[in-house]
C-alpha cells in the first residue's frame, strides 16, 4: 500500500450543504440519453435471453464445445466477472482497513460494481451446466432422496464462496448508503423522497447510530478483507485443484487474486470517466484518484506478468513432458492469437503507466483500462480453453471456437452488468456523502481548541 | 337361479385354479395368503362399490383384486407369474382369465368385456398404476426372493377393489426399507 | 401375432427403454398383456435363439438376444466353427438392417408417374404372376446374391420349372481371381480353408483377411492364435501390398511393392525354394522348375522395387517353418491378379502348405458360382432387349458395379423388373415391382458358408413389417402357375421345402434319428457340423500355364495408381445405411460418414493438398471427387479409396454420402471374370475445403507411451526393450517405494470405509486386461458397444465437433514412417480405465461419479447436472456428454427413429439431455448375473460376467474378471510382465492393464 | 411505543460550538441527550465519550457459529452417507476447511448486521429532528421537563446554537 500517496485535497474543499447538493443532483431525473442507454441495453440484454432460452430448449450442443474442451466462454467470463468483483471491495474493505482518505470519493461506485459483477458472474455455472433445472441439487438441503452434495468437490466450494460474497458484499453496500440515502432523503422530494424514506431505515446519524454503525462497518471490512481474497482463490482452486496440464500449479491462488483486482479496477477506472463527467464529479473525483487507481493497476499488473513469467518457468523446469507440451501449445499451438493479445494486454501495456502523464490523463487512462479488461478476458480463455484442448490423450485433442449462442450470452452478460449499475446510478448515491464530508473539517466559529 | 349355477361354476374354476397352484413352491404370495386362512371364510367382498369414490384410476374393465385375491384367494402369481422368475412380474394374458371366465362369471358385464376383448382378439390396455422412472432398476424376482410379500410394495391388494397406488416409490421410500434391512445402498445397484 | 400386435407387446416394457425423463408418474402409461402366451417368452426374462449371419458370405453363427419377443442383442454363436461365438462390427450392426427405418415396409408397385405406391400381396403375386405367365422361359433372368443352401437350389429349380436357366450370382467381392487361380493350379474352383492358427509365418499379397476376405472373423480368431504372443514364443507376419490396410497394421513388417508386381516376387519366392530345397520340394512341383528358373531374385528386385536381399530373407523365413501365403483379396485384385493367386497357390504348394495351412474340403455341394462377367452378359442382354422379366433378389447390381456398365439404364430396356430388396436400393428403385423379402433375422433358411458347416436361419421374432420371405413367394408363384413349375414344387410353405433338404441332407448324412430330433438339435445348434479329411489336391495341368503367362499388370503411364479397397466397416456398400457402421470410425484412417481419397503426404505436399482438400480423382471410367486424407502407409504413386459410399438411394443413412470408387474401375471384366479394383488416375485439388469428420486428435503420441510395445527379441531377452518406453519411464513422476505402500493401504481403507455400500459379504474388484499383440484395431468391439449400451449415432456434423459417443473408442497411433524407418501402427482400445484413484469423481460436486465397493467407476445418470468437470479432469478422455437430445423424436438430433428404437436394450437406461455418461464395464451384466447367483445361491466364477466387447472381439484381446480372485485370468495377466497401465504416473491406479504390443523382429 | 417525552432541540453550523453545548450539559449532569451530525465527527464524539460499541460481540459469535457449523455439515454429511470419491477419505478435513471458512464469514456479517440492526434503532427515534442535520448542522437534542427549559436553553444558546426550539 505504499503505493498509494494521500491525494493532496483540493485546493478548495467544497462544503457540507455543497456535498450534499452535489450528490443529490446527480439523482434528479433522467435525460433522454439515459433513456436511451437503457433500452439498448435492454435489448442487448433480451437477445443474451433469447440465447440462454434456445440452449436451454436444445441442448449445450448449441455452444461452441468441442470434446476435450469441455469448458469454454461460460466458465471464462464466470471467472471474469468474479475478478471483476474484487476490486470494488478491495477499494472499499481492505483501503478503509488502511484509512486511505482518497477511496472516499470512489468506493461506492466500486462496491456497486462488486454487487452487480458478482450477480452476473453467478448466473454463468447455471448457464454453463447441462441440466439446469437441476442447479438446486448444488446446495446442501435436506431431500427424500437422502443425498447429500460432494464436499470434496472445488465446485461447491464455488457454491459457498460466491454465494458468501454475494451476500456480504451486498450488506456491506447497504450498510454504506444507509447515512447517504437519509441525507438525500431530507433533500428529495416526490416520489424518491418515498422510497428513500423507505430504504434509509430511519437514520438520523445520531451519535448512538454513529457510534455503533461505525463498528458494524469496520467488523464488516474486517470481514470482508479475508473474503475476498479466498473467493478468488477458490475459483482458482477449480482449475489448481485439478490434474489439467497448464491447470495444476499451486502459483494459482495468489496469480488469480492479482489478476482478479487488476482486472477489477481496470473496470472501475472505465465506469468512473464517463460517470464523472456526467454526473459532473470533477471536484470530487480528481487526477489524484486516477492516480491512485493507475498505482493499484501498475502494481497488480506487475504481479500478473510475474505469473505468467513464472507458470512457463515451472513448465519448463519441472521437466514434466506434460506441462512443456501445454505451454508450448499455449504460446504457438492453435491459440497463440489469444495467448499473445494476452500477454500484450497485461503484462506490456501496463508498464505505459510508469509516466505520471499517463496516470493522470483520463483518456489515456480510460483506453488502457479497456486493454486490461480485454487482456484479462483473453487469460481466462487461455487457461480454461488452451489447456484443455491439449491434455493427455493426443488422439483425442480437440479445437473449440465458440458459437453464437456464447457470443450472444456474453454481450447479454454485459448488458446485465449495465442494467443493474445504471438503475442503480441514478437512483443512489454513487458518491459517499457522508464519507467525503467525514474527511472533510467541519466549519468552527473560534480557533480549533487543542 | 341361473345366477346360483354361475357362482357354483365361478367356485369350481377357481377351486380348479387354486389346486394348478398348490405345486408351486411356497411363496411371498402364497404366504401371504396363508396368513389370511383365519379370517378365510370370514372376508367377503361387498357385492357393489361405490365405485366413483374408489381410489386409483379407472380401469377398462373393472378387475377387483379384492374378489381374485381377496375372497377366493387367488395366489398373486397365477396371474403375475414372472415375478418370481424374471424383474417384471408379468401381466395376465387374456387366456388366463378366459381360464376361469370361459365358465365363471357369464353375465357379469365386466366378465363380457373380457371375454369380448379375448373374441376380437385385442388385448386389454391397463392403465400402470405401480410406475418407476426408467433409470431405475427394480427386480420383482430378487424381492420376492427376499421374503417380501407382495403387499409390503403394493400394500393390501386383496382388499382393494380398484388398485390404487400405495407407496410412494420415490427413492427415500426405498432406502428406508434397504437401511432397516441393511441391504445395499450401492447406487448402481438400480441405477445404470 | 401380426405387427400391431407386436407393437403393442413391446408396450409392455416400454417403459424399459424410455427416456430418462424426470421422476414424474403423472403421464399415464399402458400395459398392454400378450393376448396369448407366446412360448418361451417371460418378460423381462432374455431367450437366445441360434441363427446365422447373413452381413457377407462368411455365414456367422448367430445368437441372438430376444427380449419381450424383440431381438436387442446379436452375438456369435459358440458352436459355430466358423466364428467361435465372436462377430465382427458389421455382424453386430446386422440388427440395425432388422430394424432399418428405411425398410420397404410392404409390397410396392411403380405408378405411371414413376413413383411407388402400396399394393396388397395377392395383388402383387398376380401382377408378377401374370409378367411371367407372359414371358417366355429365356427371357426370365433371376440375380441373386451369393447364395448356398436351399434358396440357391430353390430358384435353380423354379427357373428351370419356368425352362429359363438364366441365373446370375451377383456377389461384388466373388474372387474370381483367387477361384481361377485354384481351378488352374489345383482344378478345384472351390475356396479352401485357410489355417492361419497352425502357420508361424504369414505372408499375406495384399489379402485383408482381417477385414472382408472370406471370413474375416475365423481368420482373426486363428490368426491372434497363431501371431499373438504367448510363452515367448509368436508367428511373424509379412504384409505385401502398396498400401497399409486395416490387416497390415498387424504385421511386423510392411513391404510395399510396385503395384501389381506381386506375382513376380512370388514366383521369385518359389524359385528360391525350389533352388535351396532341391527335391525336398512336392515331386510334382518339379514340372515348374524350368518356369520358376526364369524368376530368379534378381530379375523380381528389378521390377518389384523390393531389394534382392529382403526377397531372400522372406524365401528363408517363408520355407523355415509351417507358414502360409494368402492372396486374392478384393484390395489387390489388379487385371492380373489371377496371375498373382496363381503364383501364390504355386508358393503354397511348393513350401508344402497346401494340405497343411492350406486345405480344400470334400467337393463342395455348390461351388462358390458366378462372378461379374455373368453381371455383365445379363447387361447385355437388356441392352438388347433379350430380357423380358428380371428378379433381383439380395444383390445391389446398379450400386455396386463400375457405372461404365451401365447397368442402370439396362434395366430400362427390361420389361419387367421385380425387386425382393428389402431397402429402397439403387436397383430397387429401377424396378417396377418390389415383394420385400424378411430380413435374414426374420427369415427361415439355411447357408454352406464352407466346407463340413451347414448353417441355419430361424426367425428369431416377428416380422417387423409386412414383409413375405422370397422362397414362400416364389413357390406361391409356382403353385399358381401350376403346370410344369407347380409340379415340381409339393412343399407348401418355405420352411417346409427347407426341411426337405434337411431331410435329403439327413440321409446323405446317414443320420438315423429322427427328423424332428435332428432338426430341433440342428435349430438348437444354429445347424450341423460334419466332419471330414482335407482333400490331397495335387498341381493341375494349367499351373504351368497359370504363371507362365505371367505378364505383369503394368504400372500406368498416368502418375498414379488407384486402389479401390473394400471397406472393412461398409463391406461393398451394404452396410451404408446402418447407423452404427456409418458412425464406426474407418480402423485406418478413422474417417466417418464419408469417403475420403487416401495420398501420402509427401506426395500431397508436392501437388500442395492438405487434409480435407477435395480432390478431383479421374480414370479412364470416370471421374469422382472426395476430400484427401494423407496417410503414410502408402506408396508415393498410389492413392486409395474405399468402397461402400456414395449411394444415390438406400435410405436417409446411406444416400448422398461420400462418393462411389465404382465410378473409377473398369467396366471391361478382366480376365479372371471379376471387376479390377486397380485403375490409372490422375489427380487435382479442386480448391474446395471440408473439415474431415474423423475421431482422431493427433496420430503420434508425442512418446507418452500410450500403446506401447516391444520386440518378441526384448521378451526372451536377446534385445533391449523399446526406446519409446525408456524415454516414457523417464517422463514418469517416480513414486518412492515408501509412498506407494502407504497409498495402497489409504485406499484400502477407504473401501473398507464404504462398506455400507458392500454389493455381496466380500466383493470383487472388477478389472480388465487388454492385449495388444492380438488386438487387430477390427473395432468389432465398438459396436458391440454401441448395441449393448445404447449409444446414440450424432452424425457426421457433430462427430466434426468431436462429440461421437463412443464409450469404447480405438486408438490408432503411428510411429515411424518419417526419414527412412520402417512405419508402425500402433492400436488400443481406450474406454474408461476405472482408477482406483479416480481423478472424475472428486471433482463432481453431486457425486454422480463415483466409486463403488467392487471396483467400478460408476456414473449415475440420474443424478448428473452436467458440469462436466469430471471430464476435464479425465486423463484418458473417456467421458461423453450429451450435448443435445438424441431421444426425442421431435429433435433434429433423433437417434432411434421408428422401429429402430427397439433395438434399445432393456436393461440399460437411455442417457437425457445434458448428463455425462461413460462406459460402466456392463454393469448391467454384472449385475445381472450377480443377481442370478445370489438367486441360484452360488458364488460367481471366472468368466460369468463378460462384457460386450469382450465377447464379440474376434481376435480374444480382453479379458474381464475380478481382481481379487487369484484365480482368475484377469488376475494371472494384471502380473504380466508386459502388462502396463496407460499413464500410470498419474497415479489413477487403472482397472485396466493393457499388454504391450509384440513384433517379432526376428529376421531369419 | 409511547410517545418520546420532549425537550429542546438545537441546531449548530459550528462544530466547536456544538463541542462546548455538550460538555455544558454534561456538566450539568444530562446525560440521555441526542446529539445529530451529518458525518461521523471525532471531535462530537470525544465530546460525548461514548463506550465500545457492543456490535463487536456479535461479529465474534457470529462467526465461531458460522465455523461450527461448517466442519460439522460437512462432516456429518460425509459419513450420513458414505461415498468414496477418488479414493479419498469419507471426511476430509482440509478440504472442508474452505466451506467451514466462507460459513465463518457468512455468518459473522449477518450476525454483525443484526447487532447493528438491534443496538443502533433501539429507542433512535426521540422527538426532535431537523432535516438539516443530514445536511450541514450539528443538532442537539436535550428532552427535559418544562420548569428546567430555561436552564437547558441557556446553555444551548450561550454556547452559540444558530437556533433553539422546542419540540413536544
Amino acid at each position: 500500500m505504499a503505493t498509494l500517496a494521500q491525494p493532496r485535497t483540493p485546493v478548495t474543499p467544497p462544503t457540507y450543504a455543497e456535498i450534499t447538493r452535489d450528490v443529490a443532483a446527480t439523482l434528479g431525473n433522467p435525460s433522454r440519453g439515459y433513456y436511451i442507454l437503457l433500452g439498448f441495453v435492454l435489448t442487448v440484454l433480451a437477445i443474451g435471453v433469447g440465447a440462454l432460452l434456445y440452449q436451454i430448449r436444445f441442448g449445450l450442443g448449441v455452444a461452441g464445445y468441442t470434446p476435450p474442451v469441455m469448458w469454454g466462454v461460460y466458465i471464462t467470463n464466470f471467472v471474469f466477472w468474479v475478478g471483476i468483483a474484487h476490486s470494488g471491495t478491495l477499494i472499499s474493505a481492505i483501503l478503509y482497513l488502511f484509512r486511505s482518505a482518497w477511496r472516499t470519493a470512489v468506493y461506492r461506485t466500486a462496491e456497486a460494481m462488486t454487487v452487480f459483477a458478482v450477480l452476473t458472474a453467478g448466473l454463468f455455472p447455471l448457464i454453463h451446466i447441462g441440466r439446469i433445472w437441476y442447479a438446486y441439487w448444488l446446495f446442501p438441503y435436506p431431500n427424500q432422496r437422502q443425498l447429500w452434495i460432494n464436499f470434496k468437490s472445488p465446485l461447491v466450494f464455488d457454491v459457498f464462496a460466491v454465494s458468501t460474497y454475494l451476500t456480504v458484499s451486498t450488506l456491506f453496500l447497504i450498510v454504506g448508503l444507509i447515512p447517504d440515502i437519509a441525507a438525500v432523503r431530507d433533500v428529495a422530494t416526490g416520489w424518491r423522497k418515498k422510497l428513500y424514506r423507505i430504504t434509509a431505515l430511519g437514520w438520523r446519524g445520531t451519535d448512538q447510530q454513529w457510534r455503533h454503525y461505525l463498528k458494524a462497518y469496520l467488523y464488516l471490512a474486517a470481514l470482508a478483507t479475508p473474503l475476498v481474497l479466498s473467493v478468488h482463490s477458490v475459483v482458482s482452486w477449480d482449475f489448481a485443484v485439478s490434474i489439467v496440464p497448464g491447470w495444476h500449479a499451486t502459483i494459482f491462488a495468489p496469480y488469480f487474486v492479482a489478476g482478479a483486482i487488476y482486472s477489477g479496477v481496470a473496470l472501475v477506472v472505465t465506469l468512473l470517466v464517463p460517470l464523472r463527467k456526467v454526473f459532473r464529479m470533477e471536484r470530487y473525483i480528481t487526477g489524484d484518484h486516477f492516480d491512485n487507481l493507475a498505482k493499484l493497476l501498475m502494481l497488480t499488473g506487475f504481479i500478473v506478468g510475474y505469473a505468467y513469467a513464472t507458470e512457463y518457468f515451472l513448465a519448463w523446469y519441472s521437466g514434466n513432458q506434460f506441462e512443456r507440451a501445454a505451454f508450448w501449445n499455449r504460446a504457438f499451438g492453435d491459440y497463440w492469437w489469444a495467448t499473445w493479445t494476452m500477454i500484450i494486454c497485461n503484462a506490456f501495456l501496463p508498464l505505459f503507466l510508469i509516466f505520471r502523464k499517463v496516470r493522470r490523463s483520463i483518456p489515456a487512462m480510460f483506453v488502457l483500462s479497456l486493454f486490461v479488461n480485454l487482456g484479462m478476458w483473453f487469460e481466462r480463455f487461455v487457461i480454461i480453453v488452451v489447456s484443455l484442448s491439449h491434455e493427455y490423450e493426443p488422439y483425442a485433442f480437440g479445437h473449440y471456437t465458440p458459437s453464437w449462442v456464447e457470443w450472444a450470452i456474453l454481450c447479454g452478460s454485459f448488458a446485465w452488468f449495465f442494467t443493474w449499475f445504471l438503475l442503480f446510478a441514478k437512483n443512489f448515491p454513487t458518491v459517499s456523502i457522508s464519507e467525503v464530508k467525514e474527511i472533510i473539517p467541519m466549519p468552527r466559529k473560534g480557533r480549533a481548541h487543542t | 337361479m341361473t345366477k346360483r349355477v354361475l357362482l357354483a361354476a365361478g367356485v369350481l374354476g377357481v377351486g380348479a385354479a387354486l389346486v394348478a397352484l398348490r405345486y408351486g413352491a411356497p411363496s411371498a404370495g402364497l404366504r401371504a395368503q396363508q396368513d389370511t386362512t383365519a379370517a378365510r371364510s370370514a372376508y367377503v367382498a361387498p357385492v357393489d362399490v361405490d365405485t366413483a369414490r374408489l381410489p386409483g384410476p379407472k380401469q377398462p374393465v373393472f378387475y377387483r383384486h379384492d374378489i381374485h385375491a381377496g375372497q377366493y384367494e387367488m395366489d398373486c402369481r397365477y396371474c403375475h407369474f414372472a415375478a418370481e422368475v424374471s424383474r417384471s412380474p408379468g401381466m395376465p394374458t387374456l387366456s388366463t382369465c378366459m381360464g376361469c371366465h370361459l365358465v365363471a362369471g357369464a353375465g357379469n358385464p365386466e366378465v363380457e368385456k373380457v371375454r369380448a376383448a379375448y373374441n376380437e382378439g385385442r388385448p386389454i390396455e391397463w392403465i400402470e398404476i405401480h410406475r418407476l422412472p426408467p433409470f431405475v432398476q427394480f427386480p420383482h424376482n430378487l424381492h420376492v426372493a427376499a421374503d417380501l410379500t407382495c403387499q409390503d410394495c403394493h400394500g393390501p391388494i386383496e382388499r382393494m377393489p380398484q388398485v390404487y397406488q400405495y407407496a410412494s416409490l420415490k427413492m427415500g421410500w426405498c432406502l428406508d426399507c434397504h437401511h432397516e434391512e441393511d441391504v445395499t445402498t450401492e447406487c448402481t445397484v438400480c441405477h445404470y | 401375432m401380426d405387427r400391431r400386435r407386436f407393437l403393442e407387446v413391446l408396450g409392455v416394457t416400454g417403459g424399459g427403454t424410455a427416456a430418462l425423463a424426470g421422476c414424474s408418474t403423472d403421464q399415464v402409461e399402458k400395459l398392454i398383456p400378450y393376448l396369448v402366451p407366446p412360448e418361451h417368452q417371460v418378460p423381462g426374462v432374455a431367450t437366445y435363439y441360434a441363427t446365422t449371419c447373413r452381413e457377407c458370405p462368411a455365414g456367422c453363427g448367430l445368437h441372438v438376444r430376444v427380449r419381450e419377443g424383440r431381438a436387442v442383442k446379436v452375438e456369435g454363436n459358440p458352436e459355430s466353427p466358423v466364428n467361435r461365438g465372436r462377430l465382427c462390427a458389421r455382424g453386430q450392426a446386422s440388427l440395425q438392417g432388422l430394424y432399418n427405418p428405411d425398410r420397404v415396409r410392404g409390397p410396392m408397385a411403380r405408378t405411371a408417374d414413376g413413383r411407388f405406391e402400396p399394393i396388397t400381396w395377392d395383388e402383387a403375386i398376380a401382377r408378377l404372376a401374370e409378367r411371367l405367365a407372359a414371358a417366355s422361359g429365356d427371357q426370365i433372368w433371376f440375380v441373386t446374391g451369393h447364395e448356398t443352401g436351399t434358396f440357391d437350389r430353390l430358384v435353380d429349380e423354379w427357373l428351370n420349372g419356368l425352362r429359363s436357366n438364366r441365373r446370375v450370382v451377383h456377389e461384388p467381392f466373388a474372387y474370381e481371381a483367387l477361384r481361377r487361380a485354384n481351378r488352374d493350379v489345383f482344378n478345384v474352383s472351390a475356396l479352401p480353408t485357410y489355417d492361419f492358427a497352425a502357420a508361424t509365418y504369414v505372408l499375406s499379397f495384399g489379402t485383408d483377411f482381417l477385414e472382408t476376405w472370406v471370413s474375416p472373423v475365423e481368420h482373426a480368431r486363428g490368426f491372434s492364435a497363431g501371431h499373438g504372443f504367448a510363452e515367448g514364443r509368436m508367428g511373424r507376419y509379412v504384409h505385401i501390398e502398396p498400401r497399409m490396410s486395416m490387416t497390415a497394421m498387424s504385421a511386423d513388417e510392411w513391404i510395399a511393392p510396385v503395384p501389381g508386381s506381386e506375382a513376380l516376387l512370388a514366383l521369385a519366392l518359389a524359385h528360391i525354394i525350389m533352388r535351396d530345397r532341391g527335391a525336398a520340394v512336392p515331386p510334382d512341383a518339379l514340372r515348374l522348375r524350368a518356369l520358376l528358373a526364369a524368376h530368379t531374385p534378381q530379375g523380381a528386385a528389378a521390377r518389384t522395387g523390393v531389394a534382392v536381399e529382403t526377397i531372400e530373407r522372406l524365401a528363408r523365413e517363408f520355407a523355415a517353418g509351417p507358414s502360409l501365403a494368402v492372396a486374392g483379396g478384393i484390395g489387390a485384385q489388379h487385371p492380373q491378379a489371377h496371375v498373382t493367386a496363381a503364383a501364390v497357390n504355386v508358393l503354397n504348394y511348393v513350401a508344402g502348405n497346401v494340405g497343411r495351412t492350406v486345405r480344400f474340403g470334400p467337393e463342395p455341394t455348390v461351388a462358390f458360382g458366378g462372378g461379374y462377367g455373368d453381371l455383365a452378359d445379363l447387361t447385355r442382354a437388356m441392352r438388347e432387349g433379350r430380357v423380358g422379366v428380371l428378379l433381383v433378389h439380395g444383390a445391389n447390381p446398379a450400386y455396386a458395379s463400375p457405372a461404365g456398365l451401365g447397368f442402370t439404364d439396362a434395366m430400362g430396356r427390361v420389361g419387367f423388373t421385380v425387386s425382393f430388396a428389402r431397402f429402397l436400393d439403387e436397383t430397387a428403385m429401377a424396378a417396377h415391382l418390389i415383394l420385400p423379402d424378411h430380413d435374414p433375422l426374420e427369415q427361415w433358411n439355411d447357408a454352406e458358408p464352407r466346407a463340413n458347416v451347414t448353417a441355419l436361419q430361424q426367425p428369431v421374432m416377428q416380422p417387423v413389417f409386412d414383409t413375405r420371405q422370397t422362397g414362400d413367394i416364389l413357390l406361391a408363384m409356382a403353385r399358381r402357375m401350376g403346370g410344369r413349375v407347380g409340379a415340381r414344387f409339393t412343399a407348401g410353405s418355405y420352411k417346409e421345402y427347407l426341411q426337405q433338404s434337411w431331410q435329403a441332407l439327413q440321409r446323405r448324412l446317414r443320420n438315423s434319428q429322427p427328423f424332428d430330433v435332428f432338426w430341433a438339435e440342428a435349430l438348437q445348434r444354429g445347424g450341423i457340423v460334419t466332419e471330414s479329411p482335407p482333400r490331397p489336391v495335387r498341381l493341375g495341368i494349367g499351373a504351368a500355364g497359370a504363371i507362365g503367362e505371367a505378364t505383369i499388370w503394368a504400372a500406368p503411364d498416368e502418375p498414379f495408381t488407384l486402389i479401390a479397397y473394400p471397406s472393412p466397416v461398409l463391406h461393398d456398400g451394404r452396410g451404408a445405411n446402418r447407423p452404427w457402421l456409418q458412425e464406426l470410425p474407418d480402423p485406418v484412417t478413422k474417417v466417418t460418414w464419408s469417403t475420403w481419397v487416401e495420398i501420402h503426404p509427401a506426395t500431397a505436399r508436392r501437388l500442395g493438398i492438405a487434409e480435407g482438400d477435395f480432390v478431383e480423382v479421374t480414370s479412364a471410367a470416370g471421374t469422382v471427387t472426395a476430400p484427401a486424407y494423407l496417410y503414410p502407409g502408402l506408396r508415393e504413386d498410389v492413392v486409395a479409396m474405399p468402397t461402400g459410399q456414395g449411394h444415390t438411394a438406400f435410405g436417409r443413412y446411406a444416400q448422398g454420402r461420400g462418393a462411389n470408387v465404382y465410378h473409377l474401375l473398369s467396366a471391361e471384366p478382366m480376365a479372371f471374370g471379376g471387376v479390377a479394383h486397380y485403375a490409372a488416375v490422375t489427380i487435382r485439388n479442386t480448391g474446395r475445403h471440408e473439415r474431415l469428420a474423423k475421431t482422431e486428435g493427433r496420430n503420434r503420441q508425442m512418446g507418452r507411451g500410450i500403446a506401447r510395445a516391444t520386440t518378441l527379441g526384448a521378451l526372451v531377452g536377446s534385445e533391449t526393450p523399446e526406446a519409446a518406453h525408456e524415454e516414457h519411464a523417464a517422463h514418469a513422476a517416480p513414486v518412492p517405494e515408501r509412498i506407494e505402500h502407504i497409498l495402497d493401504e489409504w485406499q484400502e481403507a477407504q473401501y473398507a470405509e464404504a462398506r455400507r455400500g458392500n454389493y455381496a459379504g466380500e466383493h470383487p474388484r472388477w478389472a480388465m486386461a487388454i492385449d495388444l499383440s492380438r488386438c487387430t484395431g477390427c473395432s468389432a468391439c465398438v459396436t458391440a458397444c454401441y448395441a449393448e449400451n445404447n449409444i446414440p449415432t450424432v452424425g457426421p456434423a457433430l462427430v466434426r465437433h468431436g462429440r461421437e459417443m463412443s464409450w469404447l473408442r480405438i486408438e490408432r497411433y503411428f510411429e515411424g514412417g518419417e526419414h527412412g524407418e520402417p512405419l508402425e501402427t500402433r492400436v488400443i482400445p481406450m474406454l474408461c480405465q476405472h482408477c482406483g484413484n479416480a481423478p472424475c469423481e472428486p471433482v463432481c460436486p453431486v457425486f454422480a461419479a463415483y466409486h463403488t465397493p467392487d471396483g467400478l467407476n460408476a456414473q449415475v445418470y440420474n443424478r448428473c447436472v452436467g458440469t462436466r468437470y469430471c471430464s476435464n479432469n479425465c486423463p484418458y478422455k473417456v467421458r461423453y456428454f450429451n450435448w443435445f437430445d438424441y431421444q426425442a423424436p421431435q429433435d433434429p438430433t433423433f437417434a432411434w427413429p421408428e422401429p429402430l428404437h427397439w433395438l434399445l436394450n432393456p436393461d440399460v437406461t437411455v442417457r437425457a439431455k445434458g448428463v455425462m455418461e461413460k462406459c460402466t464395464f456392463c454393469v448391467q451384466r454384472i449385475r445381472g448375473v450377480q443377481h442370478e447367483a445370489r438367486l441360484a445361491d452360488r458364488p460367481l466364477r471366472d468368466g460369468d460376467v463378460v462384457t460386450a466387447c469382450q465377447q464379440t472381439c474376434p481376435s480374444d484381446a480382453i479379458v474381464f474378471g475380478d481382481l481379487n480372485d487369484p484365480t482368475s485370468r484377469v488376475h494371472d495377466l494384471a502380473a504380466d510382465r508386459r502388462g502396463y497401465r496407460v499413464l500410470e504416473e498419474l497415479n489413477t491406479r487403472p482397472a485396466i492393464t493393457y499388454l504391450q504390443k509384440v513384433r517379432n523382429t526376428r529376421e531369419a | 411505543m409511547s410517545k418520546p417525552p420532549g425537550g429542546l432541540l438545537a441546531a449548530y453550523r459550528h462544530v466547536d460550538a456544538a463541542t462546548r453545548a455538550i460538555r455544558g450539559l454534561k456538566d450539568l449532569g444530562y446525560k440521555d441527550f441526542t446529539v445529530y451530525t451529518p458525518a461521523p465527527n471525532h471531535e462530537v464524539n470525544a465530546a460525548v465519550g461514548h463506550r465500545v460499541s457492543p456490535v463487536r460481540l456479535w461479529t465474534l459469535v457470529g462467526g465461531l457459529t458460522g465455523c461450527v457449523t461448517g466442519f460439522a455439515m460437512t462432516l456429518w454429511m460425509s459419513y450420513d452417507w458414505p461415498i468414496v470419491v477418488g479414493g479419498k477419505p469419507l471426511g476430509s478435513v482440509i478440504p472442508y476447511v474452505v466451506i467451514a471458512f466462507e460459513l465463518t464469514v457468512l455468518f459473522g456479517a449477518a450476525a454483525t448486521i443484526a447487532g447493528l440492526l438491534f443496538h443502533a434503532w433501539r429507542n433512535a427515534r426521540p422527538a426532535g429532528y431537523d432535516p438539516r442535520f443530514t445536511d450541514d448542522m450539528i443538532g442537539i437534542f436535550v428532552p427535559c421537563p418544562v420548569e428546567r427549559r430555561p436552564a437547558v436553553q441557556e446553555i444551548l444558546r450561550s454556547a452559540g446554537a444558530e437556533e433553539v426550539r422546542v419540540e413536544t
